[in-house]
């Protein structure tokens, strides 16, 4: 049930370079159940911007009726985001989409959630999820250099982290993929660049449970403007297609074009 | 009395607010967010003969107060609306009017012909004007002959009414909207988007994978009521007028510019629940000006 | 080096920023703001034979992300210009480009005749399109064949290079375009603005006295883009750019899609220190998209 | 000299029904010289709405570098500026236009300061100024009901007050020329709706001594866009004009067409 609720501002504060956690309160968490979903975020009444911005839920606790947000001060949308106060709300449309498959990794089994830049957040909850339902959890974390990173501790309190960076500032130098072959694991749970997402499909090709979540610019987030569309792998150049919005954003590797 | 009750040709409505084309999919996602019923119609999206995957992504590109768009007609084919979308819809008590499209004259022929028997298929809408498709669509909606000899062929062939659905890109809006008529269009549906591009500051490249897209949002907002002011008062067929609305205050301001209806486009990815909300706050919007029926409100800018 | 150095037909620019025609007056009321040495240069108000009160008020009324304006070309008449106005603006190290207004062909070339010869007058734009004037106007901006003889005759007359300013209020802007180049246009200016209309909710009327206004801001930006986009492509003459420009960003914005110089419009009301602000802002942006001149830019989107 | 400052707000509270004070702190206080002069304001960042609106300088504390704006809650842009608060800042171009002439009227003389509804504001600065310079006022305020009344002590303080409504809920009921012709002056200045400075100026037409202020929309607010002007009255269908802007807004009655 998708619905649209004014939420307000618990806190909001900034976790690594151009990178803000906001956790807000609203009744809509209880509907909030698959780790992996997002946010559809009116980040301004009025024109500037006109459209929603598409947030991953990072986390939820439905006791207290809060949820959080990261995310990256990118362009405009975020910028306006960014500079909300604690007492202020924000319009906020969702749960949307279908999220990462918890019942595919059995207790006792292991999984590695690889994330890149702002493809990390949705991880946390997964983690915690996975986590309560007695998984073990690898995390690979990928980012920029050591000034973006963030919840590096938070993620090691689940399971074992490795943290990658691009120019070697923390963590590993290089790519999450020269970690993950050091790993052994059952389930692949991905989120992050498209590169990033097309390297762990192409390693992992013959791996029976792998699965990534997607991004796509997006009109209505509900499915109803075909903005987001891409096509299924066994169709490349045919009709049929996925929505990123309602059918994803997460997909088992293969089943649509990256 | 139903103050918002409006009869058109073919289309008998609870209310004269209804979903733009491309903008509800068929219905199914708004389903689930509140009673489709209490919509005045449902306009479908565009139907072509095969099914289309559409244009590559991005699809969608921010503008101030409005979006630009190139989904390039992506639909499931006639087959697929009459099989699959029409039958759920008949659920609802709710007209449906079809928006007809193709890249050929026998296209859209085939399309009405066919779409025009569905159950609860009322009206069809001819969308002559999508800027979004390289072949054909172009000339529809900008050579009143060859947008006229369209719509002549598809009255013959549909069983129900034909609204024709007008491009803004156009020198004389009032020369195409007399051309359709002369063809026999029961009303007509104004305006589609208007074409646009934006490009990205790093890579120099439009945003879009298809560069240009159609414009629409409140920025069009001006441009729609000018072209139903102007065409109101040249043809004897009514509008169903569209551009930017979403508010009761817009409704309002399109049918003093001489509309009989509307219909709410990219408003409804702002707020999914926008068309229901209009329909709520149009009788006391109506009370605070004074009029009866919405009905006394159309043309009142020029009558 | 200047990275903003610009070398038009007949204009030498500092740099590539000016303000656009209607939008600045003659000058006076900026000049007491800062220094209008830093500007490219000025698009003066249109310049007609008589002098002309314009439209009655109100002559403007605000649009999402827009507004409309239906001023009616007042102005002092040539006389007024050419004896009180350009003597004025002498003072400033400022190539002017002269708005050339008016109903008929002999109008036109009067105005271009004389206003040419002024001191510091460096190009002429031909205003065919401006939007508000009941008689003439709209032929000379929509009809290529009016356009080209039009642009024919005020080159004969001028002694500087002529731009044309193109209305987007047309079914095929680059015919336009290709008809004024073939008319021996030196450059074109683009895009005036749209017609629109918004009406009071209150009175059922059009806010504007003269009903329909011209739509500015940046809710056109996206039209405008795709216009140059496409018109660049198939001229061999420059384009300066215009609507909807508000930022540095805007005028990259602008330069990919094919202009070669830009003016704004609007933005001088929301914020009258808006183009020296702009210039200020450039070099820093061209650092960081990695272009040494700004001359790079130009057409990137396409070539 | 006009500025363009982002003011602070010192206080914002509504004085009578709809009707808001807005007290602004900023240094273009010190420019502001003429009563009945206005500032351009912006109420919002971004496209929402895109123009300035004119409000008149009520009142300037040149020493604390306060300013106030009083205004109708009216459209879209006063409800956006009304909701601002404390602390928050406003975009103010100004001090904009030409205000009433004060010596016109000479110490000892009497002063008739007219006003109506949302015409009232500028009269205050005025009031206050007049007094300063010894001339004696008397104030002819017009509302349309009791709720509508605002100020009328601060103006008692300054000389004899008089408030009509149009439906006789507060003081005199009628129009604001029924209680002038009561009394007598030297000068008249007077704010207010077109229909009201219209009767003032035919009330005194052989009156030496009588400016008005006037409304017209505005695009730019400092004389480029030519939006806001009007005919002169010895060539009212000709091509003088005058811009309500920077010529006015306040004129000698007589000298432009109302
Ligand atoms: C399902 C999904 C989940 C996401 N989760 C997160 C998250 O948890 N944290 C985070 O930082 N970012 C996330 N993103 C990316 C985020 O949506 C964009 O960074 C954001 O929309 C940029 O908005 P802006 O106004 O700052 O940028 P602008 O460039 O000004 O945006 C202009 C337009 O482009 C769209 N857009 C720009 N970048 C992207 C992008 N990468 N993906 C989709 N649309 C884009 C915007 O939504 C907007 O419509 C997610 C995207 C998707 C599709
Ligand atoms: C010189 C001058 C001084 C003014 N001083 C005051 C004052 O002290 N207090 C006060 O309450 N009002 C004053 N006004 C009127 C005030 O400008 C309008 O009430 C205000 O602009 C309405 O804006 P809005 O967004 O609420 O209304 P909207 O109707 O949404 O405005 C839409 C557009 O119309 C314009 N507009 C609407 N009404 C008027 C009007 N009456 N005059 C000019 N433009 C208008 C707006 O500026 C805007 O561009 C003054 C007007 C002028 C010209
Ligand atoms: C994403 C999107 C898809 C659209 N698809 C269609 C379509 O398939 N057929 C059509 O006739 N119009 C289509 N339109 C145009 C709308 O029906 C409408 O005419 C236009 O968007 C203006 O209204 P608005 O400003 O309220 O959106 C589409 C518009 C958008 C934004
Ligand atoms: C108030 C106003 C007056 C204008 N007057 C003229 C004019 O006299 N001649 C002309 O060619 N264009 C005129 N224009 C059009 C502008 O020069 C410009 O082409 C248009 O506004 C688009 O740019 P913008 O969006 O930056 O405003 C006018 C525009 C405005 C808003
Ligand atoms: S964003 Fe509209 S269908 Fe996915
Ligand atoms: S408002 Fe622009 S000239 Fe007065």
């Amino acid at each position: 049930m998708i619905v649209n609720e004014h939420c307000s501002i618990v806190s909001q504060r900034e976790i690594a370079e151009n990178i803000y956690e906001l956790i807000l309160h609203g009744e809509l968490t209880s509907k909030m159940n698959e780790p992996g979903q997002f946010v559809h975020v009116k980040v301004a009444s009025g024109y500037a911007p006109l459209l929603r911005r598409p947030l991953s839920i990072a986390h939820v606790n439905k006791e207290n009726q809060e949820f959080t947000l990261i995310y990256r001060k990118d362009g405009r949308g975020t910028a306006i985001l960014s500079s909300k106060k604690t007492s202020e709300t924000v319009d906020i449309l969702g749960p949307l989409g279908h999220g990462f498959p918890i019942e595919e990794t059995k207790a006792g089994e292991t999984a590695v959630l690889v994330g890149g830049g702002i493809g990390v957040p949705p991880l946390y909850e997964l983690s915690k999820q996975l986590v309560k339902k007695g998984v073990n959890v690898k995390h690979v974390l990928g980012f920029q250099n050591h000034a973006a990173v963030f919840y590096e501790d938070k993620f090691k309190s689940f399971g074992s982290t490795y943290v990658t960076t691009v120019d070697g500032s923390h963590g590993t130098k290089g790519f999450v993929t020269d970690v993950m072959n050091e790993l052994s694991f059952d389930t692949i749970y991905s989120c992050g660049p498209t590169a990033m997402l097309k390297a762990v499909e192409a390693g992992y090709a013959t791996h029976k449970k792998v699965y990534v979540s997607l991004e796509e610019r997006m009109g209505c987030g509900i499915g109803a403007c075909f903005a987001c569309v891409c096509h299924t792998a066994d169709d490349p150049f045919g009709f049929s297609y996925k929505k990123v919005c309602t059918d994803g954003p997460v997909f088992k590797a293969g089943e649509v074009v990256l | 009395m139903n103050r918002l009750e409006t009869q058109l040709p073919g289309l008998n409505l609870k209310n004269p607010v209804m979903p733009a084309s491309g903008c509800f999919g068929f219905g199914r996602e708004f389903g689930g967010l509140y009673n489709l019923n209490d919509l005045g119609a449902i306009m479908i999206k565009a139907t072509t003969v095969e099914p289309r995957f559409g244009n590559p992504t991005p699809r969608v590109a921010e503008t101030a107060a409005g979006m630009l768009n190139a989904i390039g007609l992506q639909n499931p084919g006639i087959d697929g609306v009459m099989n699959n979308e029409l039958p759920w819809l008949e659920q609802f008590d709710v007209p449906i009017i079809a928006n007809v499209a193709g890249s050929t004259e026998e296209d859209y022929v085939e399309v009405a012909k066919r779409i025009s028997t569905a159950a609860n298929v009322q009206a069809l809408e001819l969308n002559i004007s999508c800027p979004n498709v390289k072949t054909g669509g172009i000339a529809f909606g900008t050579i009143p002959e060859v947008a006229k000899s369209l719509t002549k062929k598809v009255k013959e062939v549909s069983v129900v009414p034909v609204y024709v659905k007008l491009s803004p890109n156009v020198t004389n809006i009032v020369e195409m909207a007399k051309a359709v008529e002369d063809g026999g269009a029961d009303g007509l549906t104004m305006i589609n988007t208007l074409l646009g591009m934006r490009l990205d500051l790093k890579t120099a490249k439009p945003i879009l994978a298809n560069k240009t897209g159609g414009l629409s949002g409140p920025a069009i907002k001006p441009v729609a009521i000018r072209m139903i002011h102007d065409v109101s008062q040249q043809v004897n067929i009514p509008i169903i007028g569209m551009g930017g609305i979403e508010s009761a205050e817009d409704v309002i301001e399109f049918f003093y510019a001489g509309a009989s209806a509307i219909a709410v486009g990219t408003a409804n990815f702002v707020d999914p629940f926008v068309c229901p909300k209009i329909i709520k706050d149009l009788p006391e919007l109506l009370d605070q000006l004074g009029f009866d029926h919405i009905s006394e409100c159309t043309g009142r800018s020029w009558n």
